[in-house]
């Protein structure tokens, strides 16, 4: 299966109107444990995202784009999640520098260089109740089930499975970084709203794909 | 939600206009971008001072830039790190050649935020070095965490760090000062009542009539644990007790002290509250050489307040005592 | 009732030992009484400026004395009139001979406790003098009524006053100042929450959630008028709107603006108001000389403010601009 | 009829007596067009004057007990009430300055020089909704009665009756004194806090007289 240039525009447009969706949600997710804004920046975000992307070149490759959100991200999120999820994307985005099209492995690349670069800027590792539980699970889902050859829409649905659980099992653990991790017993009982946007930005991604 | 505003979406916004329309003489904005700096920046033969965090602090951190503190304040979004972009922006602005000192509150994403910039201005030969400020004793197990959150004694950092520049030294010796008075502080704060982020419309959490949170931070968030309400001088034990045994702060020590209200704490309680601090002081032999009472670091209209002490020595005493002028902090 | 207090009783009690533990440089307590003076009073060779008025102003009025501003503060009860005995006894602290004016706000209680000092201090044969502040062009049908209320225009009385005083002038030439500006300044102010008096422990009215209360005074009464809460442009532009026509400002005119916070605003909110008061009198060809946003004239928690408008020659804005130091008023 | 001292410092405890027990009332009326503190200003006082009395000579006259109650409410009542009532008792101890008993022509010069007082203050008249409003048609009632040959403890509950009567017209109409004034129309409605508490002790007066 390939992706083309028009898909991952596609799914750009999905998570921003996703993000859009659960403004709210996000922002009351991160009241609980954190300073009640993680909606709104998501969204100022990917809204200014969504204006970037109507001005950039026709021409411009699928690493090119990628690497615009990213850069757009930082400089308009701002937070935690403005440089974790500005570097996945610029990452994601060097992964994938000049093509026009991707295939299984670039999308498995993309998500393993956005998910070091989460870790390398933030520090944080799998169970500390962040973005990356969702991320990572989802990850080796993916992984794992291309290498058992079974097809993209499918592997990415496990990964949107994995990521899912994943965002479920922040709920009963304690946060060792960011915002959250000065409540530190406090934060067991809520789920993390990054692990939740994390978990809603894949599930677009597997949403827009399954439909091609 | 009442407040005193147009849309939530555009508060930040709305402030910087109002606040510069209000101080033209000290502060002027970049173009283009939410980056506060000194009129007559960048001073030349000065290390630049840059500060910055979410909005909701006011009057920090733009209202501490002038003589004597920072060159340049980044004001994010309400509660929210500013982006790289502001940083790198302010680095270059108040750039004399001297170098930029950033001053961070420990909070993740000020912390990546910054370095970002610092790795942009870096990149193009800017001599860029930073200082993290992480006061608050309120949480105690910061080795599982990316270690303690920076609240209202940043202030002693910008206007210490602020006396060093103003006095010519060097980016190594203003960010020696700041380190030491980073060494010497320590805070913890309360909350009566929670406060509401504009573009949120509801409060970030609730409290009964009769209900506090202790050990809150600046942005909102909930504290360390909810308690009955007592009265002040309980509370005020509490917090000294946590934070001069965190130094530990010792018989014979000299400090400086911060009261801090969050925003909307009446100046009264904020005084109330200093008598207690000012007489657990002297029981513990430890002399006051200077109080601060006042909204230094604020949490919107978030009703409580913090204590912040700064154990000083001569070098300490002479640089708080230097001359400031600034929109906020004034000192002859 | 949320406060940081212990008894409610002995909340003035209480604030006055912090306060003098924070500014033992500035302030000093006469013994016996609730005066608080300049720690140098009486000053040789100036007259003297006695002020006072109901607790819960914070930082009026014991904030404002010091250098360039007010020699004593008498601070009464809760939003209740200090007693003559108190201003008779700051009179008597504060004269170094050359006399004393007092900065009277206009309420009945204020206006007879104060004359009744007078009258002990002027049989002693001290020279004393008074000044009665009325800015608020809240209330309108003034004929009727002992005339308008004295609010946060009441600091820039202080101010200049205490500017010139401190210059060495005499009394009469102290209160001619201190009469041009009350002639010249102007205020309006709305509120969005009430307050409570801590031994009332009850709001002193209420608010539904949608409403704002317009024209209030700074003792927690309520206004002149109750509306559905608008946005603060909206409720500036009315402010202003009554301000500007009282004296009436014109165009060409030059003013001091005071932004002030009625206790439980944030900054944050003050600024965004400002804006639209910075744009109102650009469009009326207002000049702007200096902005004062911030707490000045408190209502203990109260959440709202007031505009001030202070028209200005050049004798006012030497004054004002000259120097002053006190805990809550410094200028370089 | 006689008054004694005796009966005189009765008066005053039974008025200090009276304000403690109203002062949440007298509170309660102030925040309604006031600044919600007449009855704790006027406990303060006349507990300040219990206190006061008990330190007082022995042998002192009626007239100084009463010119040490206005001294004493004039340095701790504060507010508008305070140098009112303050001058009112003041001028009330100079009008019977000397004297150990009262006839009923003192009552009446009592209750005339309190009102002069006030008025020479306060510089307000009849229908300005303040304390004259109960004051003068008790004065008036009183003075009359006595005219009239009735005897002191009736014509004193005359006085009171007209006292109420003024205090509750005081509802009827718009302040033009005092802080209430400022609300201009919005005062119409509310009991005057300065009347209610004048009635009450004017009250306080006429009951004791009616025990003796
Ligand atoms: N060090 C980190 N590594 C990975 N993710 C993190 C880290 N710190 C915070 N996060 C994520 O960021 C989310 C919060 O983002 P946001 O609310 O936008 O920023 P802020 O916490 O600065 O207000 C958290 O829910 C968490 O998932
Ligand atoms: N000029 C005046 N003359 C007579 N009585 C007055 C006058 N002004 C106010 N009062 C009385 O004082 C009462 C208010 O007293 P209080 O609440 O103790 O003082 P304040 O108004 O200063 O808070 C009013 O209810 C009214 O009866
Ligand atoms: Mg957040
Ligand atoms: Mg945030
Ligand atoms: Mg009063
Ligand atoms: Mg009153």
């Amino acid at each position: 299966m390939v992706i083309t240039k028009e898909d991952v525009l596609k799914v750009i447009d999905k998570i921003v109107e996703v993000i859009r969706e659960n403004k709210e949600y996000l922002t009351e997710l991160d009241s609980a444990i954190g300073d009640a804004d993680h909606g709104i920046n998501m969204d100022r975000g990917f809204e200014a995202v969504k204006q970037k992307l109507a001005t950039i070149p026709e021409n411009s490759d699928i690493g090119t784009i990628l690497k615009t959100v990213g850069m757009t991200l930082v400089s308009t999120v701002g937070g935690a999640s403005g440089p974790l999820y500005g570097t996945a994307f610029m990452r994601a985005g060097q992964a994938v520098q000049g093509k026009t099209e991707l295939t299984e492995e670039d999308v498995v690349k993309i998500f393993e260089a956005a998910l070091q670069g989460i870790k390398d800027r933030g520090k944080a590792q799998a169970g500390d109740k962040t973005m990356i539980d969702s991320i990572e699970p989802a990850y080796k889902a993916l992984k794992e089930s291309l290498e058992n050859n079974i097809a993209l829409p499918e592997a990415l649905k496990r990964a949107v499975n994995a990521a899912k659980e994943g965002m479920e099992y922040t709920k009963n653990i304690s946060a060792r970084k960011g915002r959250a991790s000065y409540l530190g017993e406090r934060s067991i009982g809520h789920i993390d709203p990054g692990a939740t946007s994390s978990y809603l930005m894949i599930k677009a991604l597997a949403d827009v794909i399954n439909l091609l | 939600m009442k407040k005193l505003i147009n849309n939530p979406e555009s508060v930040v916004k709305e402030m910087i206009e109002g606040l510069l329309a209000a101080h033209p003489n000290y502060l002027r904005k970049l173009e283009n971008i939410n980056v506060i700096v000194r009129k007559d920046a960048p001073v030349e033969g000065k290390v630049g001072l840059v500060s910055g965090g979410g909005s909701g602090h006011e009057p920090a951190h733009a209202g501490y830039v002038g003589y004597g503190m920072l060159d340049a304040a980044c004001p994010g979004e309400v509660f929210t790190s500013p982006t790289p972009d502001q940083m790198y922006e302010a680095i270059k602005a108040v750039n004399s050649g001297k170098g930029v000192l950033l001053i961070i509150k420990n909070y993740t994403g000020d912390v990546m935020n910054f370095e970002m910039a610092r790795e942009m201005a870096q990149a193009e030969g800017i001599e860029v070095d930073q200082v993290i400020v992480n006061d608050d004793v309120a949480v105690e197990n910061s080795t599982w965490t990316q270690g303690r959150r920076g609240i209202a004694g940043t202030v002693f950092v910008h206007k210490i760090a602020g006396a060093k520049a103003q006095e010519g030294a060097s980016l190594k010796e203003v960010k020696r000062v700041a380190e030491k008075v980073i060494a010497n502080v320590r805070s913890m704060g309360m909350a009566l009542t929670p406060c509401t982020v504009p573009a949120a419309g509801k409060p970030s959490f609730t409290l009964q009539e009769d209900e506090m949170e202790i050990g809150i931070g600046i942005h909102g968030e909930p504290g360390t644990h909810r308690e009955k309400i007592k009265h002040v001088d309980e509370i005020v034990e509490h917090l000294m007790d946590k934070i001069i045994n965190d130094l530990p702060y010792k018989s014979g020590d000299e400090v400086a002290v911060m009261i801090n209200g969050m925003g909307g704490t009446p100046l009264m309680e904020l005084y109330i509250a200093n008598r207690k601090v000012a007489e657990i002081l002297k029981e513990k032999d430890i002399k006051v050489y200077k109080t601060y009472v006042g909204e230094f670091m604020t949490s919107l209209e978030m009703s409580g307040f913090s204590i912040t002490l700064l154990k000083l020595d001569e070098e300490l005493k002479a640089l708080l005592d230097a001359k400031a002028d600034t929109p906020a902090f004034k000192q002859l």
